[in-house]
């Protein structure tokens, strides 16, 4: 690129607003893309049985905290390793305000986010100020939510190690959350969040906060030389990472009527929060879903499919542990072969 | 006060674990002065720099700029006061398309729209303008160190820390850089200079500066300065002019 | 897809049983058992000419895996039942069961607990619940008695215990209820020690401080790997007690626990619900389990078996597969040759549980585990204060 | 992360104390604090001591290979507990089977991890190591962790297992109780760390190894074949945890998923103890054994491991880059 | 000692290099000048066995490295002065240079030592200095002589100078014709196109990925284009 020096035009001469180059409808794109989605999924229920749709909505739970998640370590550059403790106070702030207050659990989801938010904020600023990078910054998540795994474990006013029952209720009511079993609204109300979810991050991402946010994630020393509150920006991303993992929980606790520590804070949590992100994409709008999208169902069609395995199989036939293996086995060949997750390396193909 | 001068540095120093990088040095600046700064590798110029635009803390001295006393702030404190730098090593923010790199710097004080335009505007001006699109990573070297410029410019800075600039670009790629730079000057824009490449040095500095070991060894007019024994001594070597 | 009863009823000449247990993940061990001890139970109604009531419709298990987490054994529940199943058993852990029991409430299918000790299961006033074992509760009681039981025999009374539970529902509510049948009893748990349960890998302090408290025994209530930790660090201590005394306790009345353990197992007791060793139907059953899986079968097995019969004679008493008359026959029946050692008949109060679940208690001798208390249970004499045989 | 304001802060701790000492003065104040108002019987105490001093060592010894895979390829190995468990099975298959005393079965299982750490490094996370993600390997090592353990499940059924001992038995260690296994194991886990420590300070394998962890590809531009340290250092890794395995077998009941435990306690030691440092791999685990049998005497059931995270994330706010970290 | 035959070379599907010939004699010192992102690095690192080349041949005496792995080029003797210089960071300097040796037999570091300190007195201040710590120019130093350490018989260095003080900038160029007079083959890429085209025996001029222009030093130093595009006169 060998200039022939042109003397430059004084910078206050703006190019035209109309310019081209200025356009920008990355935004609109996704929007489009999500409402179609939302709309076609929709229509799941009416094809799935009654198993298809429990497997379909606990994918939905999976990609709503993956999408959170994916704020926060994605677009944040902060690698969480604790997810479980904002997932956690979600399905444990759902289950102590209506098992023992009564209080509507759509008003949980909200008392949940910001509570959730707030801790993570906590912790996020407790680890920053400290100076905690890289794996460091994700064992220190870690040990956050293990330390919440265990207090609640110790604690009479969450019931210990005994957790939290939903009692069921005579007949549907929507203030309280509870339908048939097999209703389809235990479908549609996740997808709706999951929805908004992904709504937030495409505004997020595009927002001046989000910009920021992803500047330090790139440098944080150039970014801070640009008159960036790196701090600021990077706590931005994990309240709304953290409020909308919380929402998730809560609805856990309502789908399943019941949760314990384990469920709610224990370290599988924050793994199957991570999961999806990776395989479909660290960093990316649609990564997260599509991720739960192949992860949520897989564990159970592999077992499906074993159950009554083709014949050339059949001597494998209730061997137990060898449907997860196939499914660890799967897991591995994908990360492997799709090392940027599945979205991330097809949009790499689509671009070259 | 009386009218001071738009920057003021006294006593200025810096010690990393034992090794002073910078020590008590007072320069001043005027307000759209051109100032240039060389120094044998090891100086502390980049540390200077860093002092100032807050990226280290200082171990003494004071830092005012514009009448206010930005000593020990953060750096993104003093960049928003309008003191911005560059760095030796560009570091882009890899991710992102060279416009959205510079759209960044400009959000600092607009709205996301006008932003993305100023930018475009400041892209066109360092001449970048045709790599709007393209992702900062897979510039060459020349469009790296405009893209450096680019960013701090468009935080509209009163003055602003060149660290070497020049460097990695060859005569060609120059001359066209010093070009913009003169522009930039002559639009109003106070510079603080480091480079290593004389030739620039001569053509831009209004002052010259010279630090050696941390030390502001001498300063004044760029033409005695070099002339100086102790300066071809220390940094331009015998067969210098 | 079909909703629970319908599916039931689509085929009447078999009867579909869900059986859902941890066949993976960290207990498949015991859960592999169980779900075998299920299949054995179906196999056999089935070669006795099925339900007779039903013109001998034949039952069919079909299996699911909880892979021990809650979430996943509520979505297999759902299966199931939408699979047709006209009744569940299962689930071997607390927080697995109680997200079944929920689907099955709402599912409207009686769902019998196997094995699941945590009280609280059935404190939900759900109707489609039944339990098989003894509870928390019962067992802490019971453990207590006979341990007071076993001290007057001897001659010399017991009058003090240090306790060592699992920390957690399971542990607190076993250790709560001895502590308060023991104080009945004239004994006092003069020192409790809780330990974690995970990251347990040495009892040796643990055992120390209840040792420091010197009791006429130590109790322990826990899992298997802990139990053994724990017997080893008393053989360690040799603390000046008359014996370790499990309640409750995965470890002390297992089969591989004496080859676990080694010499340290020796004669330990254990209060614990078990297979009745002196019932010719058991060990008939037990060595044809055996033949066919190629592994001992456990007391936690024979509950999987126990719970398909309850099933069977529910279908048998109410002469259909509609899961709610189901229900009702099961919730009015009377197993009177239990496979567990139990005070009676299996029959269920009106919160599910099985009334007359209890436990015995059994004592290692010569790596093996014998019956040792009440008597007509007996298979060995009981040793006891421990080594007082020579 | 490259900010200067760390790099000094690290700088500056390193000359002002240097943590080995840091550490032992708190740790021996602390336990006298303990005897002295600790309010509980001394030979309770000393046994603590003691048994937390022994599972620290089995602490250390998992540690230890977790800490270079951690710290040279920045690879989080999840399956390091499951690698525990699979080392722990084949032990107890040569013991069982071919009746081959437990320490000879240990040494014999060591050349088999490595071969196995290397094979899981050429094969399965190369391609992703060399791309410098650092999320891609995770999943392929937790993808590792189940497959290893339900494999294991496969062959052994879940059954608990055990091996026996030749020195079964215990004993009488100041006063307290301490079982010849568990000795063992520790003195165990002390040779590992020595002898590693040696490797890397001593071998031009070690040099190489360091190199590499700094900057792959400047160890490329001196001569250095990345990917075969790459593997030989996941090699390592996984060997250390099969002298592990061997040593814990005797007092450990086997299960397909015992290991797993260990995996998260081994990454809050090596991230205390500084990612890459063997010694602070081993200094670490140390330290959490300690807090977990002594805190155990005031905080009892999960309180110690409550303890445990506490202490970790207080010394990280003390010093970010770990207790022997470089960065 | 050093060609390269119609090589093509680049960044994933993205080709920079198409068909470079280049060729460098024994004890030469050829320089390899051209516009910013022309493809010098490019050429450099497809030499060093950094990025494979999709194409053509790369022959070191005789044998053909285009295939071999980066370390093996190092041990067949070629060294490589990374544009980024890829330092050890968070090693001191010792240390740094030590590694630089690793090629080689241990005794050889302590003679090694001294001529990389006799060629960059700082570098002996400094011993045990971290890297990523040290000044632009102080790294670059480092960079050079680490590779020296390595004893090698072919040395690539891209842009050596850069961010140099004049004075030093002029010793590391004088320091390469030393470096050559002890029997090394240098191919060097440099913006000092004037001082490096001074030194140098034969030169070529690479133009968005291909050989426009060689001639020896001198020719190339009074070609009117060259002098226009790359001397900046
Ligand atoms: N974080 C640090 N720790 C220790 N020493 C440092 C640190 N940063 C800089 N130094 C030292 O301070 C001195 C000044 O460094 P500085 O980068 O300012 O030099 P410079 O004038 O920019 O040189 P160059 O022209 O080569 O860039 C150097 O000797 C350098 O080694
Ligand atoms: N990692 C990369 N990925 C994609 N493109 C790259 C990468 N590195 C360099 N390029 C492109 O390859 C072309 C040649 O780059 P190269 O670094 O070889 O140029 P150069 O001659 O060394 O220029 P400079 O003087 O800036 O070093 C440039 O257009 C650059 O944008
Ligand atoms: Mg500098
Ligand atoms: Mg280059």
């Amino acid at each position: 690129m060998t200039e022939t020096s042109v003397s430059s035009p004084p910078a206050h001469e703006l190019p035209a607003a109309d310019d081209p180059r200025l356009k920008d409808t990355w935004a609109r794109r996704q929007l489009i893309v999500l409402v179609v989605g939302v709309a076609v999924l929709a229509c799941l229920p009416l094809v799935l049985g009654e198993q298809g749709e429990s497997v379909a909505i606990r994918t939905l739970i999976f990609a709503i905290m993956a999408v959170g998640w994916n704020l926060m370590s994605g677009f944040g550059g902060m690698f969480s390793f604790g997810h479980a403790a904002f997932f956690g106070i979600g399905a444990y702030t759902g289950a102590y305000l209506l098992v023992d207050h009564g209080i509507s659990p759509w008003i949980s989801m909200i008392v949940a986010a910001v509570l959730s938010a707030a801790v993570g904020v906590t912790i996020a600023y407790l680890c920053l100020r400290y100076k905690l990078a890289g794996s460091y910054f994700a064992l220190a998540t870690f040990a956050f939510a293990q330390m919440f795994l265990l207090i609640v474990q110790n604690l009479d006013v969450l019931n210990k190690t005994e957790g939290f029952n939903v009692e069921i209720l005579p007949s549907d009511s929507w203030s309280m959350l509870q339908f048939q079993q097999g209703s389809p609204l235990y479908f549609w109300i996740p997808l709706a969040i999951l929805a908004v979810a992904v709504l937030i991050s495409i505004l997020y991402v595009r927002s001046r906060a989000g910009q920021y946010a992803q500047a330090v994630r790139d440098d944080e020393v150039a970014a801070s030389s640009l008159g960036i509150d790196t701090m600021r920006a990077r706590l931005i991303a994990v309240a709304l990472s953290c409020g909308i993992t919380a929402v998730a929980g809560v609805y856990y606790t309502q789908y399943y009527f019941f949760v314990g520590p384990e469920q709610a804070f224990g370290s599988a949590v924050s793994v199957e929060a991570i999961i999806p992100a990776v395989i479909g994409g660290i960093g990316t709008i649609w990564g997260p879903v599509i991720g739960a999208a192949v992860v949520g169902p897989l564990s159970e069609l592999v077992a499906t499919v074993l159950r009554n395995p083709p014949g050339f199989l059949s001597f494998l036939q209730g061997t137990s542990g060898l449907d997860v293996a196939v499914y660890a086995t799967l897991l591995i060949i994908i990360v492997i072969v799709m090392p940027k997750g599945i979205f991330g390396t097809i949009r790499d193909r689509w671009r070259s | 006060m009386a009218l001071m001068s738009l920057l003021e540095v006294q006593g200025l120093t810096k010690t990393f674990a034992g090794l002073t990088a910078v020590s008590s040095v007072d320069i001043s600046v005027e307000d759209r002065e051109f100032l240039g700064i060389i120094g044998p590798n090891g100086a502390g110029k980049t540390t200077l720099f860093s002092l100032l635009a807050g990226s280290l803390p200082p171990t003494e001295g004071r830092v005012v700029f514009d009448g206010v006393d930005v000593t020990g702030w953060s750096a993104q404190k003093v960049a928003r006061t309008g003191l911005v730098r560059t760095f030796q090593l560009m570091r882009p923010f890899e991710s992102m398309s060279v416009l959205e790199n510079v759209t960044i710097a400009s959000l600092a004080n607009r709205s996301r729209k006008d932003a993305r335009r100023h930018a475009l505007g400041v892209l066109e001006r360092v001449q970048l303008a045709q790599y709007a699109g393209t992702s900062s990573g897979s510039l060459p070297t020349a469009g790296l160190k405009r893209l450096e410029l680019a960013r701090a410019l468009a935080m509209e800075p009163r003055m602003i820390l060149l660290d070497e600039v020049l460097a990695g670009l060859v005569p060609a790629e120059r001359a066209p850089m010093i070009e913009l730079l003169r522009d930039l000057h002559a639009d109003g824009l106070s510079v603080m200079f480091v480079e290593h490449i004389m030739a620039a040095v001569m053509a831009l500095s209004e002052r010259l500066v010279v630090m050696h070991d941390g030390r502001v060894l001498t300063q004044g007019v760029p033409a005695e300065v070099i002339a100086e024994p102790q300066v071809i001594e220390a940094y331009l070597g015998e067969d210098y002019a | 897809a079909c909703s629970g009863s319908d599916g039931g009823s689509s085929d009447s000449s078999t009867i579909t049983i869900g059986s859902i247990h941890p066949t993976s993940g960290a207990l498949a061990g015991v859960g592999g058992l169980m779900d075998d001890g299920a299949k054995l139970a179906v196999a056999d109604i089935n070669a006795a000419g099925g339900i007779k009531a039903l013109d001998g419709a034949k039952l069919k298990l079909s299996s699911g895996d909880s892979q021990g987490k809650a979430e996943v054994g509520q979505s297999e529940a759902q299966r199931l039942i939408g699979d047709g199943a006209v009744a569940l058993v299962g689930t071997y852990q607390s927080d697995v069961t109680q997200n079944v029991a929920a689907v099955a409430e709402r599912g409207r299918v009686p769902f019998v607990i196997d094995v699941a000790v945590d009280d609280k299961i059935l404190d939900q006033g759900y109707k489609y619940s039944f339990r098989v074992q003894p509870d928390a509760t019962s067992m802490g009681t019971s453990g207590a008695e006979s341990l007071a039981k076993i001290g007057e025999d001897s001659g010399t009374p017991i009058t003090s215990v240090a306790y060592l539970h699992i920390e957690g529902a399971f542990g607190d509510s076993v250790f709560k209820a001895f502590e308060k049948e023991a104080a009945k009893q004239g004994i006092t748990a003069v020192k409790e020690i809780t330990y974690p349960a995970t990251n347990f890998s040495d009892a040796t302090t643990q055992v120390r401080e209840a040792a420091a408290s010197n009791p006429d025994v130590i109790v322990a209530t826990g899992y298997f790997p802990d139990g053994v930790l724990i017997a080893k660090a008393v053989s360690e201590l040799k603390p000046d007690i008359r014996g370790l005394y499990g309640i409750a306790n995965g470890a002390f009345d297992d089969g591989s626990f004496p080859q676990a353990s080694g010499a340290s197992g020796q004669e330990v007791l254990s209060a614990n619900y078990h297979y009745d060793a002196n019932s010719k139907r058991v060990g008939d059953i037990r060595t044809r389990f055996e033949k066919k899986y190629g592994k001992p079968m456990e007391t936690a097995s024979i509950l999987s078996y126990q719970a398909v019969e309850v099933i069977a004679a529910g279908l048998e008493k109410s002469g259909s597969d509609d899961p709610e008359e189901l229900r009702e026959a099961i919730s009015g029946i009377e197993i009177d040759d239990p496979l567990l050692a139990f005070g009676g008949p299996i029959t269920f109060d009106e919160r599910g549980q099985n009334k007359n679940a209890t436990v015995i208690v059994m004592q290692i001798q010569d790596d093996a585990v014998e019956q040792v208390f009440p008597k007509d249970f007996a298979t060995k004499d009981l040793v006891f204060p421990v080594g007082s045989n020579g | 992360m490259t900010d200067t304001s760390t790099g000094q802060q690290a700088q500056i701790l390193r000359v002002s104390t240097h943590p080995t000492t840091v550490v032992a003065v708190t740790v021996v104040l602390l336990l006298a604090a303990v005897y002295v108002v600790g309010g509980k019987d001394s030979g309770l105490v000393t046994q603590s001591i003691v048994t937390g001093v022994l599972l620290g060592g089995v602490y250390a010894l998992v540690s230890i290979g977790l800490t270079l895979i951690f710290g040279v390829l920045g690879v989080v190995n999840f399956a390091q507990g499951s690698m525990l468990t699979m080392s722990m099975y084949i032990v107890y298959a040569l013991v069982a089977g071919p009746g081959i005393p437990v320490y000879v079965a240990t040494l014999l299982a060591i050349p088999v991890m490595f071969m196995f750490g290397m094979f899981v490094q050429q094969f399965l996370l190369n391609r992703l190591t060399s791309t410098g993600s650092h999320e891609g390997p995770l999943l392929v090592t937790l993808g590792l962790q189940l497959l290893i353990a339900n494999v294991l499940l496969m062959i052994f059924s879940g059954r608990p297992k055990s091996v026996g001992t030749p020195f079964d038995g215990s004993f009488d260690m100041f006063g307290a109780i301490a079982s010849y296994s568990r000795v063992i194991a520790f003195v165990g886990a002390v040779l590992v760390g020595i002898a590693l420590t040696l490797v890397l300070r001593r071998t031009s394998l070690g040099l190489s190894i360091r190199a590499v962890a700094a900057n792959a590809q400047g160890a490329a531009l001196v001569g250095v074949n990345v990917r075969r340290v790459y593997a030989l250092t996941f090699g390592i890794g996984a060997a250390s945890v099969a002298v592990a395995g061997g040593l814990m077998t005797p007092f450990t009941s086997l299960t397909p998923s015992v290991g797993e435990q260990f995996t998260i306690l081994a990454f809050v030691i090596v991230v205390l103890g500084g990612l890459g440092s063997v010694l602070g791999a081993t200094i670490g685990g140390l330290i959490i054994g300690l807090v977990q049998t002594v805190g155990a005497l005031y905080l009892p059931g999960t309180g110690s491991l409550i303890l445990v995270f506490a202490v970790f994330v207080v010394v990280l706010f003390l010093r970010p880059q770990g207790l022997y970290g470089a960065k | 000692m050093l060609e390269l035959k119609n090589v093509c070379a680049g960044y994933r599907r993205l080709e920079i290099l198409h068909d470079v010939s280049l060729t460098v004699g024994e004890k030469e010192i050829v320089s390899l000048i051209g516009a910013n992102g022309a493809g010098k690095t490019t050429t450099l690192r497809a030499v060093a066995g950094i990025i494979k080349a999709t194409g053509g041949e790369i022959l070191l005496g005789g044998k053909p490295v285009q295939s071999q792995r980066a370390d093996e080029i190092v041990r067949a003797g070629m060294l490589h002065v990374a544009q980024d210089r890829a330092l050890f960071g968070d090693l001191d300097v010792i240390e740094n240079l030590e590694m630089g040796a690793y090629s080689q037999p241990r005794s050889s570091i302590k003679a090694s030592l001294d001529q990389v300190f006799d060629l960059f007195p700082i570098l002996a201040t400094r011993r045990t200095q971290r890297a990523n710590t040290m000044s632009g120019g102080q790294q670059q130093m480092l960079a050079i002589g680490r590779a020296l350490m390595a004893r090698p018989t072919c040395l690539t260095l891209d842009e050596p100078s850069v961010g140099l003080a004049p004075n030093l900038a002029a010793q590391v160029i004088t320091a390469i014709t030393q470096i050559r007079d002890t029997g090394v083959t240098v191919l060097i890429v440099e913006q000092n196109a004037s001082q490096a085209l001074a030194i140098s025996d034969r030169a070529y001029v690479i133009e968005s990925g291909a050989i426009v222009l060689e001639g020896s030093g001198a020719e190339l130093a009074d070609d009117p284009r060259v002098r226009a595009a790359y001397l900046g006169t």
